[in-house]
């Protein structure tokens, strides 16, 4: 592995990990619940982007599947809250509403 | 698209995963997928539909000019200060008419930076569409319709 | 959930997850993956169906009632270790057939290991959606 | 040559990435900071894939990375569409630039969507 | 139990007969070896029990357990014949007969037993079958509450019988006791001695009612007065006299010995006979006045002097057969008149005779007038009194005042209701059926006969006792009704006319006696204190670690933990620390900081939604540290997992309500503190020195060759630890039939 | 031989999962008591190999020991294994008159087989990771089993034992960690040598977290509040299992790591468990003393009897460890049977608040004498089973000078007679409240001997121990012996090594 | 490297242990997956970590170069499993407590051991 590349890795690693940061704070600071499910969202896509570049800087395509797999599911997560989300703000109105 | 087709590509999927490309694969993969859509069955419809390989190839390439071009766009948005952004929330009615042809309009929409699907209706004739840059909603409206949608209908539904 | 994205999206999910899982197992034994990650990825599958669609119409999918899937899974992992039995060996004492071994290839490779691994898959796949579709229902 | 096609498309990503990221943390309101983090992450994600995949180099590895990248673009749009979707129907405050065209959006989209759901128990 | 005998007195049938016959043989079986005993011989018999530890199921035949085997047996066939009309018809009879019988068996074993740990079994059968016994008329709550207390007085003493049993037993070596007699004085030299001795004391005290753990006998007359008969007089009560006894050979002879024995016996002996005059019921006066006879017996225990022993061996006999006796007459009455109030009793001699004439040959005896065998045991009490080492005038004052008391007693419990006043009103007497009062009539008799033929007691059982007790033949006593003019004659005469002026005065006496007695402190009603206070501490204690309140429980664990840790660290002092911070990277540190970051906002947030964000941050991180760290199989599982997590949550999260705020805990967050650096350092501690990779050496190197798999974690997972695998995938399943048998039983539990 | 040691954990699996699949059916009852039968069917087999052969281990998947898991008997677990199979017969039978075809359909027969299971699995393993394992089999079975029926007290008992047993599982969890992390082994013979080579102030450290982590399981002070808190909830065929083997499992394994591993410094980690047993003991009891629930006494009393095996532990004197053993098997006997037997009273009687019942004396005098040998048995009355395991630990007490510790302990046998006749009298002896005479004839045929004859058996059982204590007492001295000298076990799992 | 990942465990137990002694289900919930989390990351790291080196036997070799310790992963992977099954039920015991005690304090919840002993 050359330089430059090595170089390249370290840029993405400290790119990526600074998104994650970045995501933190927002998934921190809300204010909505959509905020911080975004930002658990995006948290997950850069893991997938992490894990491509543990891939390249270990030299061991086992962590692609780590990516493949957390691709596929990783929305789950994110389905079921924006779900959970839209039932409750239902069933507090129709709470208000039999109130 | 067919069940049988369906099939294929899923047995096809299956000689990715493994990444060893041979005929025992593909067989294998070809089972397994059986298996897997007779689990799911009750979901998959019965269609027939050719399959377009130019307007595939089409909207591919045009996909990714989208996706390079207006993630520019909302990029130099975030960084720059101020918020040029416009948003809005616009519905677009839908010609496309297919299950697949929806999710594949839907999608991409999301997948272009500047336009996010929200929601199709339950009559599936109108899509939601959030909008970064709409000053004008009928010139989005009108964009949608002509660039993505019509690249979809030609690729998924066309004769 | 009423969502035309969402059902349709499910569609091609649920399957690909499916057939995802499979692969997942199989190639456990070289590979990651295994019946765990194979069963949970699995799962994933009929619970993003129950979400899209509903319980009812991911059960009528699946067919066989989760929890005796997993049960079954659990007597086929059972089964698989007591296999071994018939040779005389300790349980779980993996068992192997190589189809077509030659010299330098071993072939394909059939185990009871392999059995166990796919007993594995059903527990955590049965298990989860015993679970997911009970508090879909009850909540 | 690869190395550097590689190196180049990973400090790419890892921009974007950070693009992305500060999108979720500057822009003003939830859709639009979903605009960031969806397309802009998804696209971080693909150059820093396509970077590995020319490191490596090999076909399964080639093909395993698009597996990846397809099943990205396939999920992250539903998972962005279904947030979306609850942003409306609950009614989370929007920018004060949003110009809507349809006036009782979320309610209509709370009796249409969720009346459903619920009643289908 | 008002209101005349049995309509029939055919008794129980077989269930009543069969017990009689039992008990009759066991007493001929007893009876025909008295030759052998007479003979100064001892029939043993052993069978091996518990070898292991010594422990043998050893019998021993001499002067001692013969005398009360005899009692035992005799005593408890008239008893059982008595009891069969006495309750005839009583619809529990059967289980009556079968705790009688049970207990008489028992008692047998216990003076038969030569092993301590033997008699200790039949010991605390005899506590077992009496409670059943006291509790009989189990409806009632004073029978309860005096069952329970008989049983946990002596249940209390009984334990620390058992206590000293063992160190005897350790201190001597064996746990047979004719083993331990012939180890000679060695015991008494032995640093256990006292212990052992105040154990054993405290067994037998308790059991035989000396003051002051005397209050639950007279309580125990809760039970039908056969029982009284039989274990209030003759037998249970007498098994504490028995052990001291039996160990007097091997124990007697030191000053604690004789202190202990002579003062509670003497204190017993006094307290016990003014109490008994203070009753004015028949059966309570009995009861203390056998007390008496146990604060006498023990009190002559005390003793080492032929005189003394052989006034034990009389007087047991004595009190044995006029004791028994008396219990059945006051039965008699009882059943006959419906009352035992002395004041509510008279002239009873013309309707009942032969009753009458049984209560006065028993009175008699008990008053200790000649020819009675009464009167030779109360020469010898005096003979034995006398010859006690120290302070012989204090001892024979007490037995001269506890002598005439119980003269004084046996008037107004045998000589008054039949021989004074009339016939109540309201009251229609009539003369008890022969299956009752043969049993007063017999053991009354025999005090006569063996008053008028003393040689038939003194060669049969007295001679033999007294050389078990002391084991040696010379130091046998004569009985014999007139021993010359001596002191003791001197003394019986002052008794009898002290015991006379008792009697014409008793009502006056019980008056005083009562503004007495009500001065001293009543252990009876401290019992019922004892209890309640009990209970009010048990109840106060389990209220402090038991409060039903999960966080002080989870307090209370976590503080055990915390407190563990880190005193024992002060005990141990610090374990090497190794800290190497050379190969830390950036990317380490922030995934580190990322995680905690996430646990803190899941710690802080008063959202749901944040929380179940940073428990998502929490595993991205961990997911993280397994990419990092090469472990892709680990990670997916984590990241998968985590997926669930959230999903789960979501769902369950839609019923439930938002997070109240949390209020900040100092004690609490001190705690999590302490409990966090423990963990924290000792994995520091543990990582501090290099690992061994034997283990993971053997999977790598045979991973592939043996197991023909290139992952090496899922060959460990599927194969050389397949069993963990198969254990874990069984919990995921009962997790999952578990929660869906909660969720499913929702509606039917909301329902109802 | 390893099929031997195999089979017992084998059975109770494939029961649940044919008990499952016919969950339908009455069938699944049948197959649970055919399940039990043939468990003791093979903890007898295997009783009798282990006296004839001495300590037999068998490898899983023939993977030598340290490197694969291994399943080892000596006398302690084999004795274990055997009692859990007694326990299990007899509540199985008892189960098919207690419990509902509700609990049925939801599963109650496989939970059951599953937990016996992970019962015979903690006893039987010989790997430290994979008794944790088995005590994770136990408790998610022992949590749906206890939350089965769904009353509100079971949610909240269970809410309570839950929480606090999902403490200790993680400690133990944390504590095999950090065990590996110093010696880089998880076989329980092999770390017996192992822990030698590591820093033996930390070893007493994570000495202690184990003994703490195990001390919630075995419900010891001050750890044992989920059982007080949960116990009198379920069903009583649950109960009774729960109070007959679950903390007994606890026990088992305190009493097979500090004797096998964690005998490096005695003189703390015993002296710690001495006074742990001592205030079990007292604080179990008095807890008893202030409950008027048959089941909450009788659960209070598993806390304080679980003082006295402790307490054989902790003297670690060869009677001391035959004590602990022998009151170890007394124990579950007697306590399932107590449990079965309220089980009755609350049926025939209509509840197990004392104040609530009575007269169970005069009109089902059979059940009396029934509650009579296992209660009396447990107050430590001779010639039944818990006098000798009394006697043998205050003996061993005594013979070290312990004087208040077996004062203590006599003490509280003597506080434990005072809670078993307080239910005595109040439940037997006291005419019933309502004037009511609870009868066994109202129970059916089927359910009479159902519910009889398990807790006859069991009551049998309690009396042959007590009558002819020394074929067990020469048991337990053999396990006694080699538990302390666990040379025979670490040979059997290792085979002959320097 | 070991070193921090035991102060981040040290931070994770007593964040888990404070969620934990809350007087509320949910906020146990979370600590219960802290700790969880924490005592997973324990085995891990009391089995040396390494970098880059997942445990896989490459193709034509028959035994790894450089691995690292593949018998903490294992672990780690049961008890993750382990973990989530104790979880599920855990999670549906809290919801079950809400619905028929209705509340989520469990020191209200007195109903198995009331709170004054009926007499
Ligand atoms: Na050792
Ligand atoms: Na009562």
């Amino acid at each position: 592995m050359n330089g430059f590349l090595e170089l390249s890795l370290e840029i993405g690693f400290l790119c990526v990990v600074a998104s994650v940061v970045m995501a933190f704070i927002r998934l921190v600071k809300g204010p909505s619940l959509q905020d911080r499910v975004v930002a658990l969202d995006f948290m997950t896509v850069a893991i997938v982007a992490f894990c491509g570049l543990a891939a390249i800087r270990y030299g061991t395509p086992a962590f692609l599947d780590v990516a493949l797999v957390l691709a596929l599911v990783g929305f789950l997560a994110t389905v079921a809250l924006a779900r959970f989300a839209e039932r409750n703000t239902y069933r507090n109105r129709k709470e208000a509403a039999n109130d | 698209m067919n069940t049988f087709g369906l099939n294929i590509i899923l047995a096809i999927a299956w000689v990715a995963f493994t990444g060893s490309v041979s005929l025992v694969g593909l067989i294998t993969g070809f089972v397994i997928g059986y298996g897997a859509l007779w689990l799911i069955q009750p979901l998959i419809g019965t269609s027939t539909y050719f399959r377009r390989v130019t307007a595939w190839i089409k909207l591919v390439i045009m996909f990714h000019y989208e996706l390079i071009v207006s993630s520019l766009a909302v990029a130099f948005d975030i960084l720059t200060p101020r918020h040029r952004a416009r948003p809005a929330i616009i519905e677009v009615p839908l010609d496309v008419k297919t299950d697949t042809g929806i999710l594949l309009v839907t999608n991409l929409i999301s997948l272009t930076p500047g336009t996010l699907s929200l929601d199709v209706s339950e009559d599936r004739k109108t899509l939601l569409v959030h909008a970064m840059f709409a000053d004008d909603h009928d010139a989005i409206r009108k964009s949608l319709k002509d660039g993505m949608e019509r690249w979809v209908i030609d690729a998924v539904e066309g004769t | 959930m009423n969502s035309v994205i969402l059902r349709v999206g499910t569609r091609y999910l649920a399957g690909l997850l499916l057939v995802f899982s499979f692969y997942m197992m199989l190639r456990g034994h070289n590979e990651p993956g295994g019946g765990f990650i194979g069963g949970l990825t699995g799962a994933t599958g009929f619970v993003l169906y129950a979400i899209a669609c509903g319980t009812q119409d991911a059960r009528a999918a699946l067919r066989v009632m989760p929890q005796t899937i997993a049960i079954w899974g659990l007597g086929i992992a059972l089964a698989a270790g007591l296999f071994a039995a018939l040779f005389g060996d300790a349980l779980f004492t993996g068992q192997w057939l190589f189809i077509g071994a030659t010299e330098d290839d071993k072939g394909l490779p059939l185990s009871s290991v392999l059995v166990f691994d796919i007993g594995v898959y059903l527990v955590v796949f049965g298990s989860i959606l015993t679970l997911v579709f009970a508090m879909e229902e009850e909540i | 040559m690869t190395d550097v096609t590689a190196g180049v498309l990973i400090v790419l990503g890892g921009l974007f990435a950070v693009i992305g990221a500060l999108g979720l943390i500057r822009m003003p309101d939830v859709l639009i900071r979903m605009h960031a983090s969806t397309k802009i992450g998804t696209l971080a994600c693909g150059l820093i894939l396509a970077g590995s995949a020319f490191v490596f180099g090999s076909p399964d590895i080639i093909i395993r990375v698009i597996a990846i990248v397809l099943f990205i673009l396939l999920t992250a749009p539903i998972g962005a569409h279904m947030m979306g979707r609850s942003v409306l129907s609950t009614g989370v405050p929007l920018w004060k630039n949003e110009t809507s065209e349809t006036g009782n959006l979320d309610e209509k989209l709370i009796a249409e969507h969720t009346d459903a759901t619920i009643q289908s128990k | 139990m008002a209101g005349g005998f049995p309509k029939t007195v055919r008794g129980n049938g077989l269930t009543g007969i069969l017990p009689v016959g039992l008990a009759a043989l066991l007493f001929a079986w007893f009876a025909s070896m008295l030759p052998t005993i007479a003979a100064t011989e001892v029939i043993r018999l052993t069978i091996p029990w518990i070898p292991s530890l010594g422990i043998e199921l050893a019998f021993l035949v001499d002067g001692l357990s013969l005398t009360f085997s005899l009692l035992i047996s005799g005593i408890g066939t008239l008893v059982l014949l008595y009891s069969n009309t006495y309750l005839a018809g009583h619809p529990q009879y059967a289980r009556f007969a079968l705790f009688l019988t049970a207990f008489m068996v028992s008692m047998l074993g216990l003076v038969l037993a030569d092993d301590l740990i033997l008699l200790f079994v039949f010991w605390e059968l005899t506590t077992l079958t009496s409670y059943m016994l006291i509790g009989f008329s189990h409806e009632a709550k004073k029978s309860r509450r005096n069952a329970l207390q008989a049983l946990f007085v002596t249940g209390a003493g009984g334990l620390a019988f058992l206590a000293g049993l063992i160190l005897l037993a350790a201190a001597t070596g064996t746990t047979s006791i004719s083993g331990i007699i012939a180890q000679g004085s060695a015991l008494k030299e032995h640093a256990m001695y006292l212990p052992i001795l105040i154990l054993l004391l405290a067994g037998t005290f308790t059991k035989s009612a000396q003051v002051p753990f005397h209050f639950w006998l007279p309580n125990a007359m809760a039970a039908p007065t056969p029982v009284s008969a039989f274990l209030h007089s003759a037998t249970m009560v007498k098994a504490g006299v028995y052990v001291m006894a039996r160990m007097h050979p091997a124990m007697s002879g030191t000053d604690v010995w004789l202190w202990t024995l002579t003062i509670f016996g003497a204190v017993t002996a006094v307290f016990a006979s003014l109490l008994a005059l203070r009753q004015t019921d028949l059966k309570q006066a009995l009861a203390y006045t056998t007390l008496m006879a146990l604060g006498t017996l023990t009190l002559f225990l005390g003793q080492e002097s032929g005189y003394a022993m052989t006034a034990f061996a009389t007087f047991l006999i004595v009190h044995s057969l006029y004791k028994a006796s008396l219990f059945l007459v006051v039965g008699c009455i009882d059943l006959s008149t419906g009352t035992r109030e002395t004041d509510q009793l008279g002239g009873l001699g013309r309707i009942m005779p032969i009753t009458a004439v049984a209560a006065a040959l028993a009175a008699l005896s008990m008053a200790g007038f000649p020819p009675f065998l009464g009167f030779i045991g109360k020469e010898l009490k005096y003979a034995g009194a006398l010859a006690v080492a120290s302070e012989p005038v204090l001892v024979a004052g007490a037995a001269l005042l506890s002598n005439a008391l119980m003269l004084a007693v046996a008037g107004v419990v045998a000589f008054r209701p039949f021989w004074r006043g009339t016939v109540p009103s309201g009251q229609s007497p009539q003369e008890a059926p022969w299956q009752m009062w043969a049993g007063p009539i017999i053991l009354a008799s025999l005090g006569a006969v063996f008053g008028i033929y003393p040689d038939l007691l003194q060669v049969a059982l007295v001679a033999p006792t007294v050389i078990s007790l002391t084991g040696e033949v010379g130091e046998v006593k004569e009985l014999q009704l007139w021993a010359g003019f001596n002191i003791p004659l001197i003394l019986s005469i002052a008794t009898f006319v002290l015991g006379l002026l008792f009697y014409a005065r008793h009502v006056q006496l019980r008056g005083m006696l009562e503004r007495a007695f009500t001065a001293i402190p009543n252990l009876d009603t401290g019992w019922d204190r004892f209890l309640d206070r009990l209970k009010g501490f048990a109840k106060w204690q389990t209220q402090l670690v038991q409060n039903g309140k999960l966080t002080s429980y989870l307090f209370g664990t976590f503080l055990t933990i915390a407190a563990g840790i880190l005193l024992t660290l002060v005990y141990t002092g610090m374990p090497m620390i190794a800290v190497d911070l050379s190969d830390v990277e950036w990317k380490h540190t922030s995934i580190a900081l990322l995680t905690i970051a996430g646990a803190l906002l899941a710690l802080v947030t008063n959202s749901r939604i944040a929380g179940i964000a940073a428990l998502g941050v929490v595993g991205i991180g961990i997911a993280m540290i397994f990419i990092v760290f090469s472990a892709p199989d680990v990670a997916i599982t984590q990241l998968l997992v985590e997926t669930l997590v959230v999903v789960l949550v979501a769902v369950v999260m839609l019923r439930l309500p938002s997070l109240p705020k949390a209020e900040f805990r100092l004690n609490h967050a001190l705690l999590s503190v302490a409990v966090g650096a423990s963990v924290s350092l000792i994995l520091i501690a543990v990582v501090s020195s290099p690992l061994d990779l034997r283990l993971t050496e053997y999977f790598e190197a045979t991973s592939w060759p043996e197991a023909y798999g290139r992952n090496i974690v899922n060959v460990i997972l599927v194969d050389f630890r397949a069993l963990d695998t198969f254990g874990e995938i069984a919990v995921v399943v009962i997790a999952a039939l578990s929660a869906y048998a909660l969720l499913r039983t929702t509606r039917k539990g909301d329902q109802k | 031989m390893s099929w031997l040691l195999a089979l017992p954990v084998v059975i109770p699996f494939l029961t649940a999962v044919l008990a499952f699949l016919t969950r339908q059916s009455p069938l699944g009852r049948w197959i649970s008591v055919a399940g039990s039968s043939l468990l003791l069917v093979a903890s007898i087999i295997l009783m009798a190999t282990v006296l004839r052969d001495g300590v037999i281990a068998g490898q899983m998947g023939n993977w030598p020991a340290p490197f694969g898991i291994t399943l080892v008997a000596d006398l302690l677990s084999a004795v274990m294994v055997l009692i859990t199979a007694i326990v299990a017969v007899a509540v199985s039978i008892y189960a098919i008159a207690d419990v509902d075809e509700g609990m049925e359909r939801l599963g109650y027969h496989a939970l059951f087989n599953m937990l016996i299971a992970g019962v015979v699995g903690a006893f039987i393993t010989g790997d430290l990771f994979n008794l944790y394992v088995w005590f994770e089999v136990m408790l998610i079975a022992s949590f749906g089993l206890l939350v089965l029926g769904g009353r509100p007290e079971q949610i909240d008992g269970g809410v309570k034992y839950v929480a606090l047993n999902l403490v200790s599982t993680i400690m133990f969890l944390t504590g095999i960690g950090l065990l590996y992390g110093m010696t880089g082994t998880l076989n329980m013979a092999d770390l017996a040598s192992a822990v030698d080579g590591a820093d033996q102030r930390l070893l007493t450290i994570v000495a202690v977290l184990f003994m703490i982590a195990f001390g919630v399981k075995a419900a010891v002070f001050p750890l044992f509040f989920w059982l007080p808190a949960s116990y009198h909830t379920p069903a009583f065929s649950v109960s009774a299992v729960f109070a007959g083997l679950l903390t007994k499992v606890g026990v088992y394994a305190l009493l097979r790591m500090f004797t096998l591993v964690f005998d490096h410094d005695t003189a703390f980690t015993h002296t710690i468990l001495l006074w742990v047993a001592g205030l079990t003991m007292v604080v179990g009891v008095l807890g008893a003393a202030a409950q008027s629930d048959m089941r909450k006494i009788l659960s209070f009393h598993i806390v304080s009897q679980i003082g006295y095996m402790i307490l054989g532990l902790a003297l670690l004197t060869p009677l001391a460890i035959v004590g602990a053993v022998f009151y170890l098997v007394h124990h579950i006997v007697v306590k399932a049977n107590l449990f079965l037997i309220a089980g009755v009273a609350q049926r025939i009687a209509g509840g197990t608040e004392l104040s609530r019942i009575g007269g169970l004396y005069k009109s089902a005098p059979l059940l009396a004498v029934l509650f009579v040998v296992p209660a009396f048995s447990l107050a430590g009355f001779p010639p039944l089973s818990g006098f000798w395991a009394k006697f043998l630990l205050v003996k061993a007490a005594l013979d070290v000078q312990g004087w208040i510790i077996a004062g203590i302990a006599l003490a509280v046998g003597l506080l434990t007679i005072y809670s078993m006749t307080k239910i005595w009298a109040q439940a037997f002896w006291e005419p019933h409240p309502d004037g009511v005479e609870p009868k066994l004839s109202s129970l059916s045929n089927r359910e009479r001997a159902a519910m009889l004859i398990p807790i006859a058996g069991l009551a049998i059982l309690t009396v042959v121990i007590g009558t002819i204590p020394e074929p067990f007492v020469q048991f337990a001295e053999a396990s006694a012996a080699q538990l302390l000298d666990p040379t025979a076990y670490i040979t059997a799992v290792l085979g002959e090594q320097p | 490297m070991e070193f921090l990942f035991a102060i981040t465990i040290g931070v994770l137990v007593a964040a888990a242990v404070y969620l934990m002694l809350s007087n509320h289900l949910l906020r146990f919930i979370f600590g219960l997956v802290l700790i969880s989390n924490a005592a997973n990351l324990t085995i891990f790291v009391a089995g040396r970590l390494t970098d880059g080196a997942p445990p896989l036997i490459p193709e034509g070799a028959d035994a790894p170069t450089l691995a690292a310790n593949a018998l903490p992963q294992a672990l780690v992977l049961t008890a993750i499993v382990i973990g989530f099954g104790l979880f599920a039920f855990a999670i549906v015991l809290v919801f079950r407590a809400w619905t028929s005690l209705n509340s989520l304090t469990p020191d209200d919840m007195r109903l198995a051991e009331p709170e004054e002993a009926p007499k």
